[in-house]
């Protein structure tokens, strides 16, 4: 059917490139009262650890202008948990799945991707960028070697799944991460996850969020994102995707020309949760109107000179 | 889902109600179920951004329209207020649970502020099934009265109260519902969260069932994004409820009010 | 007039803590036509250098959600003709003056603070964070060694005026550049500049900006702002002007509120001139309504336990 | 400035004709000058953030009303298409410098779709001068070519032409000038770069002066930003000149083509 957008990502077949970005799409089943699974490229599910995790107190989340902070604070139901009760439901879709995992030690990281690699997903998604919990997350995402190492040990336990380490934008070199976790043997890189923020209700004088800082995306940060997937792409072999403000089919190719692989969606499914689809429809539409054979010709295509 | 806006009327200069067509939507919705509306014509301008949750506060009697009513608080409010009549607009399906519609029972409604919108939708629901409805409508001034001739026509008595008391006895509306209490069995509330806790901690002191709707800031109304979680006593645990999707109506004895006001 | 809102800054005193931000300001002459001078705090000129600087070729700015990116590449006349010709109109005007600068090499951040040091103006920001020009600026400002060399040695030559230190917000952490531009004799720091992004073109396939990068800002940056200077507060111990995405006097609290003693206008001077005026005038009906008897009372107020 | 917006009509599905009231604005402005506009009714939304530049298209006879016309390509101008009438929009003052207004002459007025709009304003002032007006009209289609009564009443000459052919020469507005030019003392010009570079060049090999009327991509509109540069021979040299306040009007023989043409 969307010949025009089929991708092979690290050796996995995705029937478009359009992915729901984690910690937005729930396990996804969230979503299937909504919209119709199937038709999305893949789904990457909200952060999973070694054990359950309740979260940040309230509040969470506030709206910015062109954009929202978050601070959940990487609540999860637990890798047991999510094989056992949400992984085959999930399964009964045809879309391909991708964990998004964090731990709070390297060991937890480990822990966590030996297990998914034993199950039915299709990808790994490392994330060492989540601004939002005192302990790992972000540290791992901000000092290349720590990078290095929760990369290079993770990986050296999986056997069979590819692994995407998802990159933290609140950092002076995005390009030294990027080779950094390339060199420790990442199949593939995405970018970004949130910027770091914060907003005040001047009412109150309180934070607007309990966790004081919080996670900025939306389409407020899509010129950072596009900023960075561009420069990693000329940084780094391995396939990057893209994420940050993605609103529609435009924002796609703007990513893809900037050097992108394939995309993930965030925000925007809270904004409306047929965007997604709508951009995927989009896609073909201009992949056909500008005699692109397949999305995956334009990558990398931004002319510089 | 879609809908054409067939009234948006300024009520006075904090309410407005706005009156949108959809028999999709009429079919599916319960009292005490929300929507999410996105605040503006343009689904092109990301300022504001996210959708917007209303409760539903009218389906008329055919089914076919249905209505809100809103409070001008900031960005999306001012600019709904600004959506033309005809105008086609996108909201979601109806969100989340809903009251528990009793029959032939004495019950309570009490209702604070903008709080006071998705219970007149309650009340028509209520008479319909017999109930004897008792509406204590608090404000904090005469502006925040509105819709008295329709609350009327769905409660057997309407208690008006106002802080500075403009119209109505003045004071808190939880004073004559507290005086009063003994005659129900059973409360609904919406309104400000410290209103909420009083007519919770009232009622289960004097042992009534008592369902309150939470309003927690939201950023998909779908179960997705864990923004708008409520912390809720069950068995013996304090277990995490999202309000958009397991919500937003509660048993407020079982809430952790020290968790959710703030 | 304005005693709600008379501030000290390092000694200078500002009749309120509205500057107009470097860059977005001309040289303050450019906007005497259309609103009164006299009423700002202060104005921040165009960065001046050494010589002439012609900066970069066009497209130079592109407008994104609830942002713009610009690639100006600091284009200024040069600090002879900046004395010569732009300061004498400007010091007709009752307002502060500080004078925002930048150098290619340490040497012409030395030189150009050397010369501005002996002229009448009020304050000296440097510039260590333009992520516009391929030599100096942002180097500069991501390399703490460099900022402390640059600082330290401008600081040296300067005998009168008080040091500004211009933050770049394109760093892993902010609060370590604070702490080494007032180690090496900073007496205010301000923060922030703009974050590095890109914007594509789908249909020519080209940058929007001929730069290809540009610097981000407007209200999309605020919670970025907001979360540098709250961060910043809380290390350092010299006052901090606060700057990204103010729209209206809430954005002021806010940025008084996370710690700031003073703030720029920028991007909001394109939206419309006047808006700096109102901003002063609504900020001074907010202290009155607040009973807040100077606009400092509110600094570093916000709360957060 | 403020205005109440008096009239916004949409010609066809391109190109919208808007009509402000403000007597201070008209009292300031001549042909060949522009102005930034507010495309939003609300100053308190982000998206879409910068003001818009727009030529001043016409001017009423009591110089109590003006009009901008304008082509719908993005957000800005997408959202000013709702702007309802008797709103009050906020507007810059008329910014940057004029065209010459020659008396007496025989002038070549050559315009390129959305171009065409400030030539409204010139081609009256000139009519006024008792010049001989003659006005090239090109577009890509027959929708592109509005005002046809309009012009013909402040022109001596109108010459219309469609890429397509759909209506008047089919080809490009540049090759019937061409062959005319002979008959000008002087040549106007405002649409697409290409064609401004073009105009240019016939204009100076057959040694007529030409003023041009550039589009740059404008942040301020104030001369503050520099984001707006067109280069220019000046004596020997190269100057760099802001479009908004230097401009929109250039000497077309002495514009760098090269560095502006994308
Ligand atoms: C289940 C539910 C039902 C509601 N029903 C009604 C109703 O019937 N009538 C009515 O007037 N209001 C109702 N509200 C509150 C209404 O959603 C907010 O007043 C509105 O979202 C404010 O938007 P704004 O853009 O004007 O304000 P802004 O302050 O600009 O909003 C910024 C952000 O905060 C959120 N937000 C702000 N205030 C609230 C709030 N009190 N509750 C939840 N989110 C908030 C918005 O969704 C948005 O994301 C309800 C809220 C919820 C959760
Ligand atoms: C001096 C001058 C006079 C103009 N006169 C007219 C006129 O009379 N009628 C008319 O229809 N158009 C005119 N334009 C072009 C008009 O300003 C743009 O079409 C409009 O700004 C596009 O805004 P948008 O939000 O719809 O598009 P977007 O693409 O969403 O705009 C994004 C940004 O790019 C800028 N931009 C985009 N296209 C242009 C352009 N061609 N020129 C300048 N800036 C642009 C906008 O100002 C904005 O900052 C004029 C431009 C200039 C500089
Ligand atoms: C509410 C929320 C929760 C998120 N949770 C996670 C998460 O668990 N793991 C993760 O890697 N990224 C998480 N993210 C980041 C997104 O996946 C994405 O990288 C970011 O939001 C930028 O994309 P967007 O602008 O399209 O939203 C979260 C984002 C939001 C808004
Ligand atoms: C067009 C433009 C030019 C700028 N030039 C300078 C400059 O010369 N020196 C400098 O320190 N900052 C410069 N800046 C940065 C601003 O002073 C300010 O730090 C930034 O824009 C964030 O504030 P804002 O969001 O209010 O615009 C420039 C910004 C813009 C938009
Ligand atoms: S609003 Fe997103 S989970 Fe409830
Ligand atoms: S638009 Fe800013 S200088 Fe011309």
């Amino acid at each position: 059917m969307h010949k025009l957008l089929n991708i092979n990502l690290c050796g996995v077949e995705f029937k478009n490139p359009i992915i729901a970005a984690s910690g937005t799409f729930g396990y996804g089943l969230e979503y299937s009262n909504f919209i119709d699974l199937n038709r999305l490229g893949g789904i990457s599910v909200k952060g999973i650890s070694l054990n359950e995790v309740k979260g940040n107190p309230m509040p969470r989340i506030m709206e910015t202008s062109a954009g929202m902070l978050n601070a959940i604070g990487l609540q999860n139901v637990g890798v047991e948990k999510f094989v056992k009760d949400k992984l085959p439901l999930l399964r009964r879709y045809n879309t391909k799945i991708i964990v998004n995992f964090w731990g709070k030690t390297l060991d937890e990281y480990i822990e966590v991707a030996k297990i998914l690699d034993r199950e039915d997903v299709d990808m790994l998604e490392m994330n060492i960028s989540c601004p939002n919990i005192k302990e790992g997350g972000i540290a791992f995402g901000t000092d290349p070697k720590m990078t290095y190492d929760v990369v290079y040990n993770c990986k050296k336990v999986m056997n069979s799944k590819p692994l995407v380490v998802k990159l933290s934008p609140n950092v002076t070199n995005i390009k030294i991460f990027g080779k950094v976790a390339e060199e420790a043997g990442a199949d593939a890189i995405s970018a970004i996850n949130t910027l770091l923020g914060m907003a005040i209700n001047i009412n109150t004088r309180r934070p607007f969020l309990s966790n004081v800082t919080g996670g900025l995306s939306g389409p407020a940060i899509k010129p950072v994102a596009v900023r960075m997937v561009y420069e990693l792409y000329k940084t780094i072999n391995i396939p990057i995707i893209g994420i940050g403000g993605i609103m529609d089919y435009r924002d796609v190719v703007e990513f893809y020309l900037a050097g992108a692989s394939a995309v993930q969606v965030g925000t925007a499914n809270f904004v409306n949760p047929e965007i997604p689809l709508k951009i995927i429809d989009d896609l073909e539409s201009y992949c056909l109107k500008n005699s692109i054979e397949n999305i995956s010709d334009i990558k990398g295509k931004v002319i510089t000179n | 889902m879609k809908g054409i806006v067939l009234k948006n009327i300024k009520l006075n200069d904090k309410y407005y109600h706005m009156i949108i067509n959809s028999k999709e939507f009429c079919l599916k919705v319960s009292a005490g179920q929300f929507f999410m509306i996105q605040p503006k014509e343009f689904d092109y301008i990301y300022d504001p951004l996210l959708r917007r949750p209303f409760g539903v506060c009218d389906i008329d009697d055919n089914k076919e329209n249905f209505s809100l009513l809103y409070m001008v608080v900031g960005k999306g409010t001012k600019l709904l207020t600004t959506i033309r009549e005809g105008v086609e607009i996108d909201f979601s399906q109806p969100i989340g649970n809903s009251f528990t519609i009793l029959k032939n029972k004495k019950v309570a409604i009490v209702g604070g502020g903008i709080g006071i919108a998705p219970l007149f939708f309650l009340a028509k629901e209520l008479k319909k099934n017999s109930c004897d409805v008792t509406i204590y409508f608090g404000g904090q001034s005469s502006e925040d009265i509105v819709f008295t001739d329709e609350f009327s026509k769905y409660s057997d008595r309407l208690v008006i109260t106002t802080n500075d008391g403009s119209v109505g006895i003045k004071g808190f509306v939880t004073k004559p519902f507290e005086d009063d209490i003994e005659n129900f069995d059973f409360v609904y509330s919406c309104g400000p969260k410290k209103m909420l806790e009083a007519v919770s901690k009232i009622s289960v002191e004097h042992s009534k069932p008592v369902e309150v709707s939470l309003d927690e800031r939201m950023a998909c109304g779908l179960g997705a994004c864990l923004g708008c979680i409520v912390y809720v006593r069950e068995g013996g645990d304090v277990v995490q409820k999202r309000c958009c999707v397991e919500g937003p109506i509660f048993d407020g004895s079982k809430v952790l009010w020290e968790s959710v006001c703030r």
